[in-house]
Parts: structure tokens; sequence; C-alpha cells
């Protein structure tokens, strides 16, 4: 049987370096725009879009009924409650266990994994990509809502005394960012690491981290005791809770919350570098 | 031939179960069928070399390179996977297109392969159609697009054909061919034997995670003459064909079909029977004649049942 | 541009204007020449002020507790109103934005300290000055580097018991004559003497600017407090609790819609914060413990939260007018009026 | 002796088809369930205070003077059954988060709906499911503890004036078991899978009752708790069983009125979308 002539080997016409994948971060761009049609505009962020959006509404009704429904609660303190309780301790940790925990399971589940891991690009950048897209999505919801928030709330009187104020604003939106990539980086090393993340990661939220009012070195093991620590906001909570609330250093909390994310992330990348999805026929 | 996919002493086990058990073989240019029932170890040998497995033992090499851990080699090998699924919300154009910018080419590259792809596998006018609104044959070809669409050297077809109605299933049949011509590695991997065969002639069989045998089929056949081979014919007068050939030793048996017009003949040596058929032929007005037992199907029976 | 994409674009538009505007806002915004709340003009103050305490005029006459205040003394508006209206023309309600007092020894025992007032607001400058001339007695008035400055009292070697004068149109100054003096002077050589005093002009730094009323200080302001508190069995029993040492105290509070509080107090060291949180946290909970008889002490116990910083003590507390109300002693239920007695037949 | 002819026989049904239709469906799903060791876990987790209870029981009737703390009487059933509302959530996720989800994913449900079985015995046998999960937590428990009650302090229970108790724990569970299972089927509905769905369940939940914690904080007002589930059924509980509690005031009519409404909607959203095939625009 003659033999069939084989394809030269050598680089195609288009110049592309088939000896080394796609470069990270030309790799990563493309994960992150394929990802991140599929996450913000679909049927399934519906609620989250909701869940992190609610403050600004939220505000604007404080504002406009204000006269009729005299709060309890001063402006700049409603802002405290909604950056300190709604956000950082609730609403961004359970968007970060909705997204990230999805990041690499929605492929498995859905069998689309193949598809990526048959493309010349590293495992990594694939995560990357995604965990970019998670973030873009995240931040896209929860950023406008704190800035209406704050707009909306401080300028009840009028613009003066607002400017002493911003510094609160951009603080805040610094610790928004740090809780969703945490946060992230934590459920999308939960996601990879187990098949059913779901429960485990609602545990950790509501159980574990009600450790952050413990005395002691016990919130130093929990997450929410550090961002809480680098926001100003003391609302006051319901009942003695608050009573052992304890400020931890701010360098410690960026150090400490630096830390995690490195490794969380690093974890999950190798994690998933090294895993074999056999996808049952 | 220089060999594209190497596996040597390659096993790979889940647990207690064997897949593929100490294989060594090469796959070259030119189109190979890899056959075997359901459970054999078809996909496990084509993931392996698809780097979606890591080899429990052995080595898998392609392209020279070891397939698991070598994203690299990606530019220059297409895996066309088995499951039905995508992502439902991208149209079929969408899905090339980030499937090409995966693979390293920019925008105007990708959007020319895109087109050629879908040009390719007849789908240039369900572009913007939603993948979710595809029909079954439609989704297996989309597939096949987007594992041809950059000019891979090498390419893992597994069950490509699956579910396709006669005329989609045609379309791949030839779409294969001129990809084996062009001397590109195809390794097409099938548990319906008659589609494999309509693509090439050269398979790997493999059973229970062994590989029973490889190369043309017809050489397997050949060398399996513990089995007589069957000839049938269909003469004017039957009668008489039987007449003249039941005299040479190499016949062992003869049968006369219902009809009345046909003859099968299991003879242990064919081309002598063949050679000293023809003229008895031509007074016994034969009009048609082929072996049955020449096509893989009998082959693989006869092999899974030594 | 997918409408993923879209969405994310859209959001960080938003993101952007937002930061701008608050950019905006951080800059162009009056209070930023000077420090903290302080005007500009208050800088003028001697570098040895160890304490400084503001009120904004404004929110607290607009505060439900002043309405409540002037509600309940409708019948006699203060008299001193009247008058000082009358003679120089000022409403305080309507003309005055801001007070502040400011000095070096707080109320030091047998020292009259030499706190310094300075009242912001709209005055008609020559009506005042008539007024305080034609004080019944003891005032003359004397030129420093340019400003007139009113004496009170003068005795014979010149001292005044106290002094007044005008910093500028709308800025008033009243104290001792040396702390007004020395005021005046740095006021007309365009000094600010106040910014020397690096350890007040940090706190200052952290008031947020736009509270009701807001204090500062370091241990002068505290010199005069009690240094021991009765211990929890009452004021009678013996043993009392030792509170440490403050090296800085600052507090800030708003009246609008309640009563709320922030209390931020510097401790020599971290051991000395946490001991002076826990004795807060031990009347706070003490508090909440005797609810079943008072329930407003309930209230009023989980609407303070306490937490420790390094070496800082914060103490927040958000007191609802209600709970105030309630915790007000009743005023005693006046006998019901006797019966008119029968005329005599 | 005849030879029979062995070929296809046609097959008339005769037997009359089976009235408890959707009973199969709730079997197969509970054996699935059940073989899972991590259920068996949070169920063991869920009976914990089961246990506490018993042992707050034998305490008190041991030393009475315990009881002023820890008082054991009808309102103690209301308030075992209101942290059992939590686990209820937890069991509603882990169990039925992709009771209908993976049915729409796989394409099982065209197989359950090709059987002689109605979309109504489809639902039945799904809410069978989560019923029997959920009651497993709040109603089995708490009938026992009232029989563990009456058996360890007769005295205090074997009374007519407590005798309401009986019925008033099956009631609450049955109320709790039935919304909680409602919204999980018709958010599992909603979705594709199972994590997407489950994690909806909990945001929509528990949202709403972040959102009341806010709204709380802000305006203090009774009406508020309409707005969580976990509040209009603690509001049920505490009218149910006697208890007085600041957060709930409103009269026990009007969250009955929202648990109504929200059940009603949940059975709308399943008649929409439990349907063979879905439409792709």
């Amino acid at each position: 049987m003659s033999a069939i002539p084989a394809v030269p080997a050598a680089a195609p016409a288009d110049g592309r370096d088939v000896s080394r994948p796609v470069p990270f971060l030309r790799a990563a761009r493309a994960v992150f725009d394929l990802s991140l049609e599929g996450m913000v505009w679909s049927r399934r962020s519906l609620l989250m879009i909701l869940l992190l959006g609610l403050p600004a509404p939220l505000a604007l009704v404080f504002r406009t009924f204000i006269t009729r429904l005299p709060p309890r609660v001063g402006a700049f303190d409603f802002y405290g409650v909604v950056i300190a309780f709604y956000y950082v301790r609730n609403a961004l940790p359970l968007a970060a266990l909705f997204y990230a925990t999805a990041l690499i399971a929605d492929e498995v589940e859905g069998k689309t994994i193949t598809y990526l891991l048959t493309r010349p690009i590293q495992r990594v950048s694939v995560l990357a990509g995604k965990f970019a897209a998670y973030l873009a999505t995240t931040l896209a919801l929860a950023l406008p809502a704190v800035v209406l928030t704050f707009f909306l709330l401080t300028t009840i009187r009028g613009w003066t005394g607002v400017g002493a104020l911003v510094p609160d604003l951009f603080r805040d939106m610094g610790v928004v960012v740090l809780t969703l990539v945490t946060y992230g980086a934590f459920f999308t090393l939960m996601g990879v690491l187990l098949r059913r993340p779901v429960i485990p990661g609602l545990l950790f939220l509501f159980v574990w981290e009600l450790l952050a009012n413990a005395p002691g070195y016990l919130p130093r093991f929990t997450i929410t005791a550090y961002l809480r620590s680098l926001i100003h906001h003391r609302p006051p909570d319901e009942g003695l809770a608050e009573i052992f609330a304890q400020v931890l250093p701010t360098a410690l909390c960026l150090e400490a919350v630096g830390g995690m994310i490195v490794v969380f992330l690093a974890a999950a990348a190798w994690i998933f570098s090294n895993r074999e999805y056999v996808l049952d026929q | 031939m220089t060999a594209t996919l190497e596996y040597v002493r390659a096993s790979r086990w889940y647990g207690p179960v064997i897949a593929l058990n100490d294989v060594t073989t090469t796959v070259g240019p030119g189109v190979t069928g890899l056959l075997g029932p359901n459970g054999a170890g078809k996909s496990t040998f084509l993931k392996l070399a698809a780097g979606q497995l890591a080899p429990s033992q052995g080595e898998v090499r392609v392209l020279g390179r070891p397939a698991w851990g070598s994203p690299e080699l990606f530019h220059r090998v297409g895996v066309c996977p088995e499951p039905d699924a995508f992502w439902e919300g991208l149209t079929g154009f969408q899905f090339l297109m980030a499937l090409l910018r995966l693979t390293g080419f920019d925008d105007a590259e990708c959007r020319r392969r895109a087109e050629q792809a879908l040009e390719q596998v007849a789908l240039t006018e369900a572009r913007d159609r939603k993948i979710g609104g595809y029909s079954k044959g439609m989704r297996q070809r989309i597939k096949m697009a987007q594992s041809l669409a950059h000019d891979p050297q090498v390419l893992l077809l597994d069950e490509p054909l699956s579910g396709m109605d006669p005329v989609n299933r045609r379309r791949i049949v030839d779409l294969v061919k001129k990809l084996g011509r062009e001397g590109r590695t195809v390794l097409v991997s099938s548990h319906i034997l008659h589609e494999v065969e309509a693509m090439t002639r050269r398979v790997l069989l493999i059973h229970n995670g062994r590989i029973l045998a490889e190369g043309d089929v017809r050489e397997i056949r050949d060398l399996m003459d513990e089995h007589p081979h069957t000839v049938a014919l269909r003469a004017r007068d039957p009668r008489a064909l039987a007449r003249a050939v039941v005299g040479s030793t190499h016949v062992l048996s003869l049968t006369f079909g219902a009809e009345g017009e046909w003859v099968t003949v299991q003879t242990a040596r064919p081309d002598e029977f063949y050679s000293s058929v023809v003229d008895a032929a031509v007074e016994a007005g034969v009009s048609e004649m082929y072996s049955p037992d020449e096509n893989l199907e009998s082959v693989f029976k006869y092999l899974v049942a030594r | 541009m997918t409408r993923s994409r879209l969405v994310v674009l859209g959001a960080t538009v938003v993101v952007a204007a937002g930061a701008m505007a608050a950019l905006g806002a951080l800059y162009l915004d009056p209070a930023r020449a000077a420090v903290g709340p302080l005007p500009p003009q208050a800088l003028s103050l001697p570098a040895g002020t160890r304490y400084v305490m503001g009120l904004d005029v404004k929110r607290f006459v607009a505060s439900p507790l002043y309405a409540k205040y002037a509600a309940a003394r409708t019948s006699n508006r203060p008299q001193a109103f009247e008058e000082l209206e009358q003679k120089t023309g000022l409403n305080p309600e309507r003309d005055l934005d801001q007070v502040y007092i400011a000095g070096s020894q707080a109320g030091v025992p047998g020292r009259t300290g030499d706190a310094l007032v300075v009242v912001v607001g709209r005055f008609d400058r020559a009506k005042v000055a008539r007024a305080i001339e034609t004080e019944k007695r003891g005032v003359t008035s004397k030129n420093v580097s340019g400003t007139v400055v009113y004496l009170f009292n003068e005795s014979a070697s010149g001292k005044g018991s106290g002094a007044t004068a005008f910093l500028d149109d709308d800025t008033l100054v009243m104290g001792t004559q040396a702390s007004v003096e020395q005021t005046v002077t740095a006021r007309a050589r365009g000094e600010a003497p106040l910014r020397n005093n690096a350890a007040l002009l940090a706190l200052l730094e952290s008031v947020r600017p736009g509270s009701t009323f807001w204090m500062v200080g370091d241990q002068t302001l505290l010199s005069n407090m009690p240094k021991a508190i009765p211990g929890p069995g009452g004021p009678g029993t013996s043993q009392s609790i030792e509170l440490p040492a403050l090296k800085s105290l600052m507090v800030t509070g708003d009246l609008d819609p309640q009563v709320s509080l922030d209390i931020t107090g510097e401790a020599a060291d971290e051991p000395a914060a946490k001991n002076l949180a826990d004795v807060v946290r031990g009347f706070v909970a003490l508090a909440s413990l005797q609810a079943n008889q008072k329930p407003e002490l309930k209230q009023l116990a989980s609407a303070i939260s306490v937490t420790t910083e390094a070496s800082r003590v914060h103490v927040a507390a958000r007191v609802p007018y209600e709970v105030l109300d309630s915790l007000q002693p009743r005023p005693p239920r006046s006998a019901p009026p006797r019966p008119p007695a029968p005329s005599a037949p | 002796m005849p030879i029979y002819e062995q070929t296809y026989r046609r097959y008339e049904a005769r037997a009359p088809l089976r009235t408890v239709r959707f009973w199969p469906i709730t079997r197969e799903a509970l054996r699935l369930i059940l073989a899972r060791r991590a259920f068996l876990g949070l169920l063991l987790v869920a009976w914990g205070q089961f246990l506490f209870r018993v042992i707050q029981i034998y305490v008190v009737t041991r030393l009475p003077e315990a009881g002023r703390v820890l008082p054991i009487d009808g309102r103690m059933f209301g308030q075992f059954l209101a942290i059992q509302t939590l686990f209820t959530l937890l069991l509603s996720i882990f169990g039925g988060a992709g009771l209908i989800a993976n049915d729409l994913r796989t394409g099982a449900i065209l197989v359950y709906l090709s059987r002689p079985l109605t979309r109504r015995d489809y639902v039945l046998g799904k809410l069978g499911v989560l019923m029997a999960l959920n009651l497993s937590v709040t109603l089995v428990p708490g009938l026992l503890l009232y029989l563990i009650a009456l058996a360890l302090a007769p005295d205090q229970f074997a009374k007519w004036s407590l005798a309401w108790i009986g019925p008033a724990v099956v009631l609450q569970s049955v109320v709790t078991s039935l919304v909680m299972s409602l919204i999980a089927l018709a958010v599992s509905s909603l979705s594709r899978s199972a994590r997407v769905a489950g994690l909806g369940f909990f945001g929509l939940v528990f949202g709403l009752e972040i959102v009341r914690g806010v709204l709380r904080a802000l305006y203090d007002r009774p009406e508020s708790a309409l707005l969580s589930v976990q509040a209009d059924l603690q509001s049920l509980g505490n009218a149910l069983f006697g208890i007085k509690d600041r957060a709930f005031q409103l009269p026990w009519a009007y969250p009955a009125l929202v648990l109504l409404a929200v059940s009603l909607g949940c059975l709308a959203i399943l008649r929409a979308r439990v349907r063979a095939v879905e439409i792709v625009r």
C-alpha cells in the first residue's frame, strides 16, 4: 500500500509559533470573552442582579420618603449598614459562592470542558480568564450600586460635607473589590476541589464565619473579620453580637487577605491543571 | 510511513477496571478506523491521544511530544468530542470564532477560517442561528467544523457519524476521505463498522482494551486461514456450475440459494478457486460474484470469537 | 458588542462618573482649606491649645432635640435672647453658624483656664460694637495691631478679666485678655500658630466635618474627669474601677434623626485599650441584664457597640429619641387638684 | 402435543392504572438521596437540636429552678420549629435543587412524561421527595419531642390546657415543609443546573431575609417582616405557640396570606415550566 506523503510539520503559513502554547494573556483574554457572554446577561444571573443591585433602589426609597417615613438611622449610618451588613457580610460572599464555584463546574456539568482543554492554551489561563469574567460580572453589578447608594444618601442635605465622606466611598469600593476577589478565590478553589461545593459553601459562610464575632484569636480563622476591619463603618448590630467585635490592624488585614487570594488561586490553578476530566458517557 | 501517534506499552485503568491493556502501536498519515464494540477502550485510546487522560503506565506521544501536558500540540491537533454538548446560547459562527480565538488567531484570520469551516460542513446558511436550535445533524457538523477550522495536521474524531441522517453521513464521509488524501492523520473511532468501511480500509481493531489486529481489512482477512472463505455466485444454470467446481480439492462445501439462481461455495484457498472457476463461470452464465465475509463485520466476528 | 459586555461597559461608566463626582466634591468642598471641621480663621488660635470643641449651630437648631427644647420652652423664650437681639440685632438661631471653644488648661483647680470662644456668623459689627461700648461699666478698648480689643473691668495694671474682638466681619472671639490678644496679633500677621500643634491637628483631621457637635483633646481635656468610677455594686460600695489614662479623645455626634455619638479614645497601649473596652462592655452588658425591669435599658444597650483597634477604643452609640424620653425620670405625678373646699354655708 | 406460536402478541392493558401514580418517582428519588453519606451527616446535624431539647426537658424536670433560664412550655416547641426551619432550607437545597433542573438538562423529563403520568403526577412525585425530607426534620422530631415531654414531665405537659401543642406542631411543620418545598421546586424548574437552582433558592430566601434586616434597621416597622418567607413562618409559629417577640407584631393573618400567595405563585411557575419540550428562540 503506497505510503501517503505526510503534511510537513513546518510552521503553518500564518506564522503562529506552534511549538509553544498561546501566550497566557492572549489565551486568558479569549477565555474571558467567551465566559463573559453567558455570565452577565443570562436568566441565571437575574437573582444576582437583584441581590447586588438592590441597595440603590432601597436608598432611593429612603431618600424620597424621608419625610413621610422618618427613618431610625441617619443617612450615612444607613450607608454604613448597606456596606458592612448588606454587602461585605452577606450579598458579596453569596454572589461569589454563586459564580465562583461554577467557573469550572459549569463546563464539566455541561460537558463543554473538552472544547477548552483541546485548545493550545495552558489550563491556568482558562482559570484566569474565567476568574476575570467572574470579577467583571460581579463588580459590574455591585460597584455602580455602591456609588449610587452613596450619592443618594449623602446628598440628601445638599453637597456640603459630601467631600469629607468621599474617602469613605473610595475605601468602601476598595473593600468591595477585595471582598469579591478573596471570596471568589476561595470558592474557585472549593469549586475545583469538591464535586458538590454548594452546601459546604453555605455552611462556611453562615456557620463557620460566625467565629468572626468570637473573642480572642478565633476571628483570624475567618475571612469576614479581616474585611470588616478594613471598613470604618460600625453599624450597631442587634443584641450583644457586636460586643466582642475587635478591629484587626489594617496592615494585618491587607497581608492576610493578599495571602489568602494568592494561596487559594494558586491551589485552584494547580489542582485544575493536574486533574483529568473523565466525562461519563 | 512517519508515525504521528505512538503508543508504547500504554495502559490505563480506572480503579479496578482496565480500559487499555499494554498497547503498543503507531498511527500514521491517512484515515485510520478505530473499531470495537462499546466499552472496548476506544474512547480511552482516543482520549489518551487527545491529552485528556494520562496513561497509567507506558507512554503516548503525538507528533513526537507526550500527549498529556503539552497544550501546544493543539495548534496541530483537532479533536471532535463525542458528547453532544455546546454553549447553547452561541450561534454557529460565534462558537467557531470563540474557539479560533482560543487557538491564537487574530480576528480577521478567525473570521476567514470560521467561514471556510462552515462552508466545508455546509452550514453557511445556518451560521447566525443559535446552536440550541440546530438539528442533530447540524450539531454534529458544527462540532466537526470546530475540529478542523485551524487546519490541524492530526484529527481525532470520536463517533463523528453517530445519529446522523444518510445525507449528512455521506457528506462527512467524503470530507474525512478528502482530509486523509491531503496527508493528515485522521483517527476515526466508531462502533458502526460499515461507517468506517466507507472511509478507509486501514483499521485498528480493539477489544477488551487490547488491539486484536491492525492494518488493511483484506490483509487481515487473508491471514485468517482457519476460517474458510465464502464466495456467492449467481448463474443461469447453477447446477452446471456446481458440477464444474465440486471436483476441486479446496472446495469444502456447496449450498444452493432458495430462488435457484445463487450458489454459495466455501473454499480454503480463495485465490486458486478464483482462477479455476473462470471457464465454468462462462459456460454456466455467471452474472454476479462477491465474497460476503470479506467485510469488516465478519473479520471482526472471527477475531472476537478467537 | 454582546449584551454582557454592554452591561460591564455601562457599569464602568457609572462608576467612573461617580468617582469623578466624588473627587470633585472632595476638592471643591469649602471646608477643604481648613483643618477638619475648623474654618481658616480658627487657625490663628494659640499653638498651646490642647483641646477644641465645636458646635454647628445651624444643624443644632434644625435638630429634633432643639425643636423639642424650643417647643417645651416656647412660653418663656430665654430672656437673654430677647435682650441680645434688641441690643445687638443678633438672633443666635438665625445668624450664628459655628461656635468653637478652645483652650490649653481646662478648668485646672484654682485657675480659671484660658478658654477662648470663637463665634462665626453674620454680625452687624457697628451695632454689636456700640452695644459692647455702652455696657454699663468697666468696658474699655485698646488697639492691638490694628484690631480693636474690648476689655471688661480692666484693672489698674491694665489686666482685664475678659476681652473680646472681631477677627473679621463674621468672626467674634471672646476669652481671657492674653489669649484674645495673642489670637488677634497672629491673625493680623496672617500666621497660623495652631498648625504647629501637630498632635491636635491630627485629631482634628480625623473629625468628620458635618457632625452637629464634636470635641477633640488630649489629657488636659480629661484632667477634670474622674480618675475612678464606682464599681458595679453602686456608688456606695468600696471597690471602684481605675480608669486608664487616655492620651487623646475624639468625640463626634449628630442629633438628626437620632442621637448618634462616636467616641474614640487613644489609650497608652493595647492592653489599656482592651481594659477600658471591657469596662465599657461591662456597663453595657449590665444595662442589658437589667432589661426586665427597664425594657428601654435593653434598647439602649443594643444601640451601643464597643470595638478596639490596636491602642484605640471606639464606642458608637445610636440612641433614638423615644429611648431618651423613656429614660428621663418621669416628673412626679402631681397630686390631683383637691376639689375646692365647699363654700361656707 | 401442539407447538404454540411464539411470535409477537399485542399488549392489551387490562389492569386499571394505579391511582397513586406519583409514588414511584418519590420512592426512587428518596432511595438515591438516602444512599448519599453526606445526606446522613446533614440529617444528624439537623437532629442535634432535638437531642439538646430532650436534655433540656430532663434537666428542668430534675432541677426546677433551671426552668427560669430555659423554660419548658408550649413556646419551647415554637422555638424548636423556628430553628429547624433553617435545616429545611439546607435539606431543600441538598435534596431538591436538582429534582427538576437535572430532568430538564438531561431531557429525562421526556421519559417521565412519555409514561402514563400527567404533569400533576410528576410534580406531586417530586414534591413528595421534598416533603419527606423536610418533614423528617420538623414533624418527626417535633412530635417525638412532645411524646418525650409527656413521658418525662407528665405533671407539666399531660394537661388539657397544653393539649394544643400536638396539633400546633403538626400544623407548623406541614406549613413550613410545604412552603419551603414549593419554593425549592419552583426554583429548580427555572434552571437547568442543580447548582444554580440550589444557590438561587438560597439567595432568594436569604436575600429577602437580608433586605428585611436592612429595612428593620432603617424603619423598624413590623410590616417589613412580611417581606421574608422565614419571618412569615416565624410569625405564624409565634402565633401558634404564643411567643411574644418585638420583631413580629403583625396579626398572623397577614403572614399566612403572604405564604399562601407565595405557594400559589410557585404552583403557577411549575405549571408553566414543567413541559416536555422547551422552545429555543
